[in-house]
Order: structure tokens, then C-alpha cells, then sequence
């Protein structure tokens, strides 16, 4: 995505704070709740400030209790906040799935139509060397639930105009912030108002020989191996749906028309992954289009290990995406 | 969506005493008149009716405003007619009719009326507690000074939910109030099988006031749920209250009831009927008037539930987002 | 699948209920908790005359804890008992995720190899009634974590079969039964120990035309499409896979190899469904035998309505498969 | 997998209180040589030490059969240790080594010897409890009379699993023994503001005998969780103590501890430290000849550990099911 606009470089914790404090801003229904957000400002910076700048009523410290931390975004939606909760790691939703899945994606069905306005924030992925219970990548749950929004962005820029989206969205979200990249810079539009359109993927490099999608943080190792690819003269073209659900078909599908091949990779074991979903669409919709088998890279299906290296050594790397690419074209 | 307002005309009745009990009338009528349809067969999905509750309810509802918020649970008719629901619509939604509340599509566990300050029945047990305690802030964080009463059965205090609602609720001071609705079942399992100990008396521990109230008694409900309504309006926090009352009908309309001796239900039918200690006060002429009108309103509404189409195909799909 | 032994004509319920009977003879370990699981004998009549026969000491109603009673599972096992844990509805097990995604599938891998055989019984589907938030089909969530089995029988037989075999297993199993398949019947061989393998698909129809996989009662809608399209000269192969996690991919491969052609239906609605995931593997590992785009029948991704005729009418009909054939042979 | 007999060699000594001091100083060093091992940044994977809560696990452990259960947390080397663990082998496994107990891969959040009575530490906050009671459940229904003993801290208390596990432990009256480690914070959030009211309260409305004890005095500790231990063989059911200590250290190594002065913690290591308070009652000759075995022990395992080869890749993919 090329714009003329001014950028600012920051990192992706520093972008999601933005969002936060714009949204904060501009609409006092904007609430954040969760573990160690207020006082210390979250256990990764991205809510630092925070408390201090919209006070105690707007930012609060949450005991732990999962279940009813979602609770209190599903009750506070209802009677008219726009409530962010912020669980800790991705893993830690496996005691709040009622609350989100039972409660907060149906209310609009059982209320004939009234928003929800909620948003979830959770972090993914290994990388903060934690362990099998930390680490986990669990989106593909969440795609398979009516009603919900599911969010992964994989830069700074896109995780500022994402989260804002999301904010402002009327229904539940469900926003994945990854642990790996929370650090990682990146250039974000110096505009007032930084939208990035929910529901929209966006071709992160235009190609002709294999579409590319990958998601979260392997938005830049899709493009390492790209660059690497370009090298050999094999055209990739990058795609990173960004929302997963609802995922940008009609981008997805007009990328491997144009292609023929297709390449998915993420972080999260491949079995019943989101690339599962994306091949399975592409092989159904544009299977004529297909000149090759798809091909899926992610993690092996096991658990992760504690070590930040380990952890690592589980995770497909850049020669892993280069040598899927090149099968599709062998 | 249409605007509503209170529809129980019983709801305009100045007296306080009458009002109650024609409440529980409208109720118990209610709650009658739709074991009939699902006898039969016209009720879609599973019926759980509150026969002999009826006094919990109108008793924690009738003194609260309609901007106070209740959270409701499975068997939640007399809840949401507590709260001004319309008998019209409600029959509608669990008759399965385009005029239901949700157009029939959730049925009697899932009708919610936002505008009339009724935030859901729910198939979950257990998962209004932390959804009320949501509210409760939400209200605070707006500076509002409603409440949120949330009625959950003595089954549901098994859930992990009540301990982390309790403890937060009392941490942050919440306009929360709790009715356990304690029947002495949860489907077909007595209490003393599924609850250790005294649900109200789980209060202490989390430094929230605790307090036993006969269920079955309508101004012994409404003075406690007063007084635990005005504390939290005033900012003093939540209360947990346990009234105890019994369930006349089976779990789901239709059980066979094999786990109770029918000595036990018709001693509570016969000597602890809400209904019966609610007349008590008022005079035999009004009390009948009421019933007539009772009666009445609730012929209209059924008719008119059942003069509705039953719920297409074509309502499938709506509202599962704001776009569609 | 044919057999020369004697059989007996069974509900689904009483296959189960024969499965329990008979494992809980076999081994004092097995013990089953569950909500009216004991005195009741089950909301469906599965673990009727348990409690009589096995005593309160192995087979016990617990409050409504579906967190703790997953605990009691992992817990149990981890001491040596086999239990059989009851979670009443599929949808509840949104508030026991973290004991069966978090504990018990790791178990093995925080011990280094040791077992953990507990069984997680649950009722998913549309058809008792219940509405949305008592009749989801939640199969795919639980096939993306390593170190469960996942099994979802289609008939009395493979239900007493494969719940036999999942109580000898020796690491956890969600085991999943179909609300609208409990008081069907079937043919059970009438042997002393009728067990069916895990991670087996069956070919309940042999074809050559195409491959119709279809899970849990949709087996039976498969069985029918393929009857009415027989008429039409159209050979349909129906394959059971039986057991979601693993799933037999070599039965699926070969199937497809031979025809040509897949078509996947199931309850549960399409996007990320199991679905996604046999229809990816197949186009990635047998693409150059797929003679025309893969096909996907299932619910639309909307919610369960309560109404029993509603929710049949959202789910796909013996049409809906019928159609999705023939678009692939067109 | 290797056969395992308790590996503390502080394990075998005779006398009550120069044994449960022994431990004490096992542990304390432990933490501390672990502490320096961060700092060298040789450890692999978040860091919680039990620093200053010692005779919680000491007291609470020492008196418990190696069939006894123990189900721990994320902050957990002290009850490995307590209950048997080689500190070799631990070593290792925080170290991320062949020789650890997981071969490394778990870490110092998923330790579990089975063969000890040890069922794991835990990454989940709350999520021992209701094992706990599935393991007590299961000591039960095979007739041994051994135990669980659960720890969690103060924090895990606000999880909805204490309440599930408290109601269920009390009506099936389970062999469980519950130690909440009140350590005074959750991560970087003092008690006040996220515990209501005291954890040892909860109790009472589940039926539950509560108890709060010194979690710096070994004897206390020991003499009260000894009692609750009696109680559960004898078929007495559950038990809530509360044992109050303070964290040394910060949340996790390298925790900058922004959130609280330095004299509150000076205070609790300069007049509470329960090492000293073990110490008082020895003479210094048998306790100095402790702490040289102590030292010698964990010179020992350290090198040990240190000898193993890194986990390698290899072993990420094993034991994830029996047939792997
Ligand atoms: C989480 C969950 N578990 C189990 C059920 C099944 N169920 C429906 S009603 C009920 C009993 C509830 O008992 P109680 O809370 O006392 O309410 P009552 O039915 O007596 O009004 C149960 C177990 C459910 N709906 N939700
Ligand atoms: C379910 C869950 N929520 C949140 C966390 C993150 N977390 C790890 S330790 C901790 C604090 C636990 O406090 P406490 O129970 O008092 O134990 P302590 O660390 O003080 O020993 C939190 C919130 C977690 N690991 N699991
Ligand atoms: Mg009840
Ligand atoms: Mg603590």
C-alpha cells in the first residue's frame, strides 16, 4: 500500500497506543479493561498513559478472572459503551469463549438487531518465550463464529487503522495483537484520522506467478522470501487478508486468477488453520484459475516450547515459504 | 424497531399492594395459558415455566425504573413481565411468530428488550452474572444512577462465574444487585446435591452483604430487594440475596418429574402459594376485577401472538451483523 | 462396511449406552461424572441404569461446574482413573476450554510421555430444539489442538465401536454425539467385544464417480444423495471419516485419486469448517487427480434458530448434497 | 522414563525442625543461583521465584506421603522441591536441557513428576483447582487414603475455578487440602485491588472449613495444614487455608517492581524472613553444617544441569500423543 501522505515511523505498540488515545478521545463511550493495563500500563506498553490521561473510571485494572472480564465488555456494550478488553494472551480466551462466542456474537441476533460494540484485544503467538500455554495461535476458532470480526494485522500502520476500525465497528471483535511483532517498527500515515477498512486485504506486493497470503507476523517473512524469490526471477504476489473473518474473498480469488498458484502461511499448526479455509475457498471458487497444488506453510502440529529459540525452530522460516513457492511452480 | 413502553397494563395500577398481586396474577396466567399451547404442541423449543416464582420477580422488579437493567436467565418469563415486557410479544417469541421479540427466533431462552431495560434471558447458566456486573459498570462509567438486578437460579451458584461477578462487583462497588432464585432443583437434581453450604452466605467472603428472603412471599422480596436496590443506587455496592421458593412445574414443560415425591409439590402448591398470600391483603371485589382484566389481556395477547406468522426461513439470516 | 456376524438393531442412545456398560465391566478405572448423569440417567437415556449398576462411587451427578468437571477429568486420569466426562451440550464446553484445550492435551507433553485417558462425551447439533446456543456443531475447533482425538460417529454401530475405543485410549478424546442421531437405529454386530478402530474412515458406499464425505447424520443424507443419484448414472462413493482428529487422509486421498471429484457436507456452517480442512488437504496433496472444483455443503454462517422445522430448514437437505454433486460432474 | 525416588537430600533428615529448615535453605538457594542464572541470561522462558515464600511449601509439603498429590502454579519450584523434586533435574528444566523434566520444553511453568506426587505446575491461573479436586476425586473412588493439596495464589482466587472447586470439593467431601499463598500481588497489582474481602472467608459458604496462617512460620504452617490433612484421609472433606507471606522478588525476574516501595519489601526480608525464623530454634553448628550440605547439594545438581546438552529441535515433536 503506497500513499503520499507523511509518515511517521513508531513501533506496533506504539501504534496501537495511538488508536487507543484517538478513539479514547474522541468518544467518551470508549472504556479499556483488563490485567495490569491502568496502573502499570500493560505488561507490553501498549495502554501506557492511559489510565493517567482518561482516568480511573475509563481504564481499570482488572482482578484475573477471564470469564468475567469478557462479561464486562458484553454488559457494558449493552447499555451503550464501546468497551475494549484487553485478555492478556490469546491462550487465556479459552475461559472467556462463552462470554464471546455465547454471548457477545449472538446478542445482535437476540436483540433483532442491536450493536454490540466490543472489542477484544488479545496477543498471539510465540515469542514471548512462554511456553505451551502463552504461545498460541487460536484464530481459526474464532473465524468459525457467527457474528464475530476477527482482526490480525501485521505492521505498525495497519494495526493503528485497524484497531481504530475495529473501535468504532458496531458489533464484537475480536483483535489480535501478535507478541512478536509488538516491538517491530514501521512507518505509519502522519494523518489526522488513520483509518484501515475492516473487512478489506491488502496486496502488501504485487506479483504475477504465485499469490502469497500470510498472516500476522509472517506478512514480513512472505515478503523476505518474495524479495528472495524476485532473485530467481519468480514474481510473488503478497496479500495479507488482514481481517480474517470476514476475509476478502473477491481479493483473494482475483489474486490467484491472475497467478494460478497459491501459497498460505501462518503461524498457527496448518490442521483446520486459516489456510485451510483460504485454499479450500480458492480450490472451490478459482479452481479453474489453479495451474498448481495449493500449498499451506505453518506450525508443525505440536505444542510450543518455552524457549524463545525453540519456539522459533518450530515456526516455518523464510526458506520454508520460499521452497512452498517453488513446489507450486516446479 | 419499534419503540416500546411498558405494556402490562397491570403495570398502571396505583396501589402497591394490588399491583403486586396483579403482577403475579399476570404471571401466573401467563405461565398457564402457555403450558396449555405446549401441551398442545405449539410451543417451538423447550419451555422451562416459572410456576410458583412468580413472586420473586415482581417482587424485585416492581420497585425498580424502567432505565434499571435486569439480566435474566432460562426460565426468565416472569422476569421479563416483571419488567414491563408485553405478554403480546412474549407469547409471539415463544409461540415461534414474526412478532416476537426476536422474531421467534430465540425462543423463550433468548429474548431480550433492551428498550425496556431487559438485557436477556439466556441459555447459559450461570452467564448473566458477569454480564450484569458488565452492565453495572457500563451504567457507573455513564454516571447514571440505575441499578442492575440480575436473577440467576441456586444451579447457576456452582458456576465459576458467581465468585469472579461477587468479587469484582465488590471491588468496584457496582450497582449490582443478586437474586438467587433458589427452587430447591436445578433440572433434576435436588440442591442439597449440587449447592454446599448457603448460596447467600457466599457473600461474606467477598465483604458483600448476604441475606436470606422468602421467595414466596411478594413484599418480603420487594423490601429486600428495596433496600439492596437503594444501597447500590446510592453507590454502597452490591448485595447478594438468595429468596427461596420452589418450582411447581417440571424443569421443561412435559417432565415427567420421576426425582420428586408429589407430596413435596403439592404442599408447596397448597400451603405456600405466592399468588394466594399476595390476594390476602386486598379485598375479595378489586382482587377479582383484576383478575378479570388479567384474563383479558392476556386473551387479547395470545390472540394476537397467534394471528402473526410463525417465523420463515427468510428471518434466518438477519442480524447477525450490523450490516445485515 | 459388511459383516458376517450376527447383528442387533439399536438406538444410537442404547449403542452408547451398551459401549459404557461393557468398558465399565471391563475396567474398575472407568468411572463417568456429568450434569444428571447418575440419578437421572442422562437428559437422553445414554448412561441409564449406570448409577445402579456401577454404584455412586463410579458414576456420580455433579453441580453445574463445566469447568470443574473437566478439571475432574484431567485430574482423575492423571491419577489413574479412565473417566468419562459428560458435558451436556457441545456449546458448554465454551466454559471448559482451558481444562480440555490447556491442560488436558498437554498433559502428555508436560510429562514427558505420560498418558492421560479421559474421555470428553458431548451432543452437538441442531435438533433438540434448543436454539443457539444449545445446538452447535463446534468439531473444527477442537481438530486444530494437538493432542486431542477427535471422533464423531454416524450411526448406532461406529458409536458403540468408537466409544469403546476411545475409553481404552490413552490420551484425551472429545467425543462427540449427534442430538437428532440419538434415537435413530442401526444395526449393531452382536460379537463380544465390538470395537472400531480409531483414526479409520469407512467407505460406507463404495463409487466411482464421486466422493461424498460426510460427517456425523450426515452420513445418512450422504447415503441418500448417493441412492437418488444412483437413478441419475451417478456413482457417489460416501466416506465416513469417522474420526475428525486424526483424520484418515490416506481413505480420503485414495478416494478422491479414483474419482476425481469431492464434496464435503456436515452440519456445522462452511467457513472454517472441518470441511475447509479436507477440501485444502485434498488440494494440496491430490490436485492432479481433481477433475472439478471441490465442493462444500453445510449450514450457512448464521445461528441455530430455536425452532426445531427452522433449524432443519437453515442446515442442507439430501437436495443440497444431491445439487452439490452434480455441479461437480457438470 | 527413569524410576524416581525423592532426590532432596534434606529429605532424609530425622529431626522435624532441622529437615523443614533444611528445605527452606534448599529452596532459598535454589532461587537464588537461579536468580543468578537469569541474570546471565542462561535461562530460557519467564522466570517466577518463590523467593520469601518458602515455608509455605516447606510447611505445607513436609508432613505429606510421596503418594500424597501436589498440584502447584506458575511460581512453583519451592512446592517441587518441597514435595521431592531433584533440584538437578529442575535445574535443568528451567535451564531448557536434556536432563530436565519435560527435557526442557515446559519450563519452570509446566513441571510435572507424576512419580512424585507432583501433577504439575501450572501457566494457567486458577486452572489447578479443579484438578486438584479430579485428583482428589480420583484417590477417593480407588479407596487410597492419600491427599491432594492444591496451591494457588491469592490472585488465582478471583478465577471462577476456586468457587466451582470449593462447592464441589465440599459436597463429595474430597481429600483436598487448598493453600492459598497470599504473596500480596498479583503480577504488579497489590491485593487490595483484586482480592474482596479475605480469601479464607470463601469457605464458609460452601461449608468449608476456613483457616488463615503465618505463611512465614514453617511450624504454623505445617501444624495447620497437618490438621487439614488428617481431616481429608479421614474422609473430613476439603480445606481452606490462607497462608500469608510476601514475594521477595518481583513478578518475574527482571520485573523493574515499579509498583511498590522499597521498605515494604525491605521490611518483610529484614524482620519476616522465614528462613531465619526456621533457623532460631537450631544450635549454629547443626544449622551451618545444613547449609554447607545444602550448598554442596545444589554446586552438584547445577553442574549437572549445566553438563546436558540444550533441548534441541528434535524433541519438539514427542509426546504429543501415546503413539508419538
Ligand atoms: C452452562 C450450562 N450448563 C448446563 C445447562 C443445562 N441446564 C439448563 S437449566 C439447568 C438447571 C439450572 O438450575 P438453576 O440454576 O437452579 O435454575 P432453575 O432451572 O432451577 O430455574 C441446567 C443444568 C445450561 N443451560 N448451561
Ligand atoms: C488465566 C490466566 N490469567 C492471567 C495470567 C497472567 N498471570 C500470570 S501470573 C499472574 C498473577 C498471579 O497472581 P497470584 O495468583 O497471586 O500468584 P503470584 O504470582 O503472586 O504467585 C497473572 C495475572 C495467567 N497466567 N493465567
Ligand atoms: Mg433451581
Ligand atoms: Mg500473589
Amino acid at each position: 500500500m503506497s500513499t503520499t501522505a507523511a509518515v511517521r515511523s513508531l513501533k506496533f505498540w506504539q501504534a496501537l497506543n495511538e488508536a487507543l488515545v484517538e478513539e479514547m478521545e474522541r468518544d467518551a463511550a470508549v472504556v479499556l479493561v483488563g490485567q495490569d493495563v491502568a496502573a502499570a500500563g500493560g505488561t507490553y506498553g501498549v495502554t501506557r498513559g492511559l489510565a493517567t490521561r482518561f482516568g480511573e473510571a475509563r481504564v481499570r485494572d482488572t482482578p484475573i478472572s477471564e470469564a468475567a472480564l469478557a462479561g464486562l465488555g458484553v454488559g457494558s456494550a449493552a447499555v451503550g459503551l464501546r468497551p475494549i478488553v484487553e485478555i492478556m494472551f490469546f491462550d487465556f480466551t479459552t475461559l472467556a469463549m462463552d462470554q464471546i462466542v455465547q454471548q457477545a456474537a449472538k446478542f445482535r441476533y437476540f436483540t433483532s438487531g442491536r450493536p454490540l460494540p466490543v472489542v477484544f484485544r488479545t496477543m498471539c503467538g510465540a515469542g514471548a518465550g512462554m511456553g505451551a500455554q502463552h504461545s498460541q495461535s487460536l484464530e481459526a476458532w474464532f473465524c468459525h463464529v457467527p457474528g464475530l470480526t476477527v482482526v490480525m494485522p501485521s505492521g505498525p500502520a495497519d494495526a493503528k487503522g485497524l484497531l481504530k476500525s475495529a473501535i468504532r465497528l458496531d458489533d464484537p471483535v475480536l483483535f489480535i495483537e501478535t507478541a512478536a511483532l509488538l516491538t517491530a517498527r514501521g512507518d505509519v500515515p502522519d494523518v489526522d484520522d488513520h483509518l484501515v477498512p475492516l473487512g478489506v486485504a491488502d496486496v502488501k506486493l504485487p506479483g504475477e506467478d504465485v499469490t502469497l497470503v500470510a498472516l500476522g507476523r509472517y506478512v514480513d517473512r512472505a515478503l523476505a522470501a518474495a524479495e528472495q524469490l524476485a532473485g530467481d526471477g519468480v514474481s510473488v504476489e503478497v496479500v495479507d487478508p488482514r481481517t480474517l473473518q470476514p476475509l476478502d474473498l473477491a481479493t483473494l480469488l482475483r489474486s490467484v486468477r491472475k497467478t494460478g498458484r497459491l501459497v498460505v502461511a501462518h503461524e498457527a499448526p496448518v490442521p483446520f488453520g486459516v489456510g485451510a479455509e483460504i485454499c479450500a475457498a480458492v480450490a472451490e471458487q478459482a479452481f479453474d484459475a489453479l495451474r498448481a497444488p495449493v500449498r499451506r506453510v505453518g506450525a508443525p502440529f505440536t505444542h510450543v516450547p518455552v524457549s524463545q529459540e525453540l519456539a522459533e525452530l518450530r515456526v516455518p522460516s523464510v526458506d520454508d515459504i520460499v521452497a512452498a513457492v517453488q513446489a507450486t511452480i516446479r | 424497531m419499534a419503540s416500546e413502553t411498558p405494556t402490562n397494563h397491570v403495570s398502571n395500577i396505583a396501589d402497591d399492594l394490588a399491583r403486586r398481586y396483579a403482577k403475579i396474577r399476570l404471571i401466573r396466567r401467563f405461565e398457564e395459558l402457555l403450558r396449555e399451547q405446549h401441551e398442545a404442541g405449539s410451543v417451538r423449543g423447550p419451555l422451562h415455566l416459572a410456576l410458583g416464582q412468580e413472586a420473586v420477580a415482581v417482587g424485585a422488579c416492581d420497585g425498580l425504573r424502567p432505565s434499571d437493567q435486569v439480566v435474566s436467565n432460562h426460565r426468565g418469563h416472569h422476569h421479563c413481565l416483571a419488567k414491563g415486557a408485553s405478554p403480546g410479544r412474549l407469547f409471539a417469541e415463544i409461540l415461534g411468530r414474526r412478532d416476537g421479540y426476536t422474531r421467534g427466533r430465540g425462543g423463550s431462552m433468548h429474548v431480550a428488550v433492551p428498550e425496556l431495560g431487559l438485557l436477556g434471558t439466556n441459555g447459559i447458566v450461570g452467564a448473566g452474572l458477569p454480564i450484569a456486573a458488565g452492565a453495572a459498570f457500563g451504567l457507573a462509567v455513564q454516571e447514571r444512577d440505575d441499578v442492575v438486578l440480575c436473577f440467576f437460579g441456586e444451579g447457576a451458584s456452582s458456576e465459576g462465574t458467581l465468585g469472579e461477578t461477587l468479587n469484582l462487583a465488590s471491588l468496584w462497588k457496582l450497582p449490582l444487585v443478586l437474586v438467587c432464585e433458589n427452587n430447591q432443583y436445578a433440572e433434576l437434581t435436588p440442591a442439597s446435591q449440587h449447592v454446599a453450604g448457603r448460596v447467600w452466605m457466599r457473600a461474606e467472603g467477598y465483604d458483600v452483604p448476604g441475606e436470606e428472603v422468602d421467595g414466596n412471599d411478594v413484599e418480603a422480596v420487594a423490601s429486600a430487594v428495596g433496600a439492596a436496590v437503594a444501597r447500590a443506587r446510592d453507590g454502597g455496592g452490591p448485595t447478594l440475596l438468595e429468596a427461596v421458593t420452589y418450582r411447581w412445574a417440571g424443569h421443561y414443560a412435559g417432565d415427567p418429574e420421576r426425582y420428586r415425591p408429589a407430596e413435596e409439590v403439592q404442599e408447596w402448591v397448597e400451603l405456600r402459594d405466592p399468588l394466594v398470600r399476595a390476594r390476602e391483603p386486598l379485598d375479595a371485589a378489586s382482587a377479582d376485577a383484576i383478575d378479570r382484566d388479567v384474563e383479558r389481556e392476556l386473551e387479547d395477547a395470545l390472540a394476537l401472538a397467534l394471528a402473526g406468522a410463525p417465523t420463515a426461513d427468510a428471518e434466518l439470516a438477519l442480524d447477525h451483523y450490523g450490516s445485515s
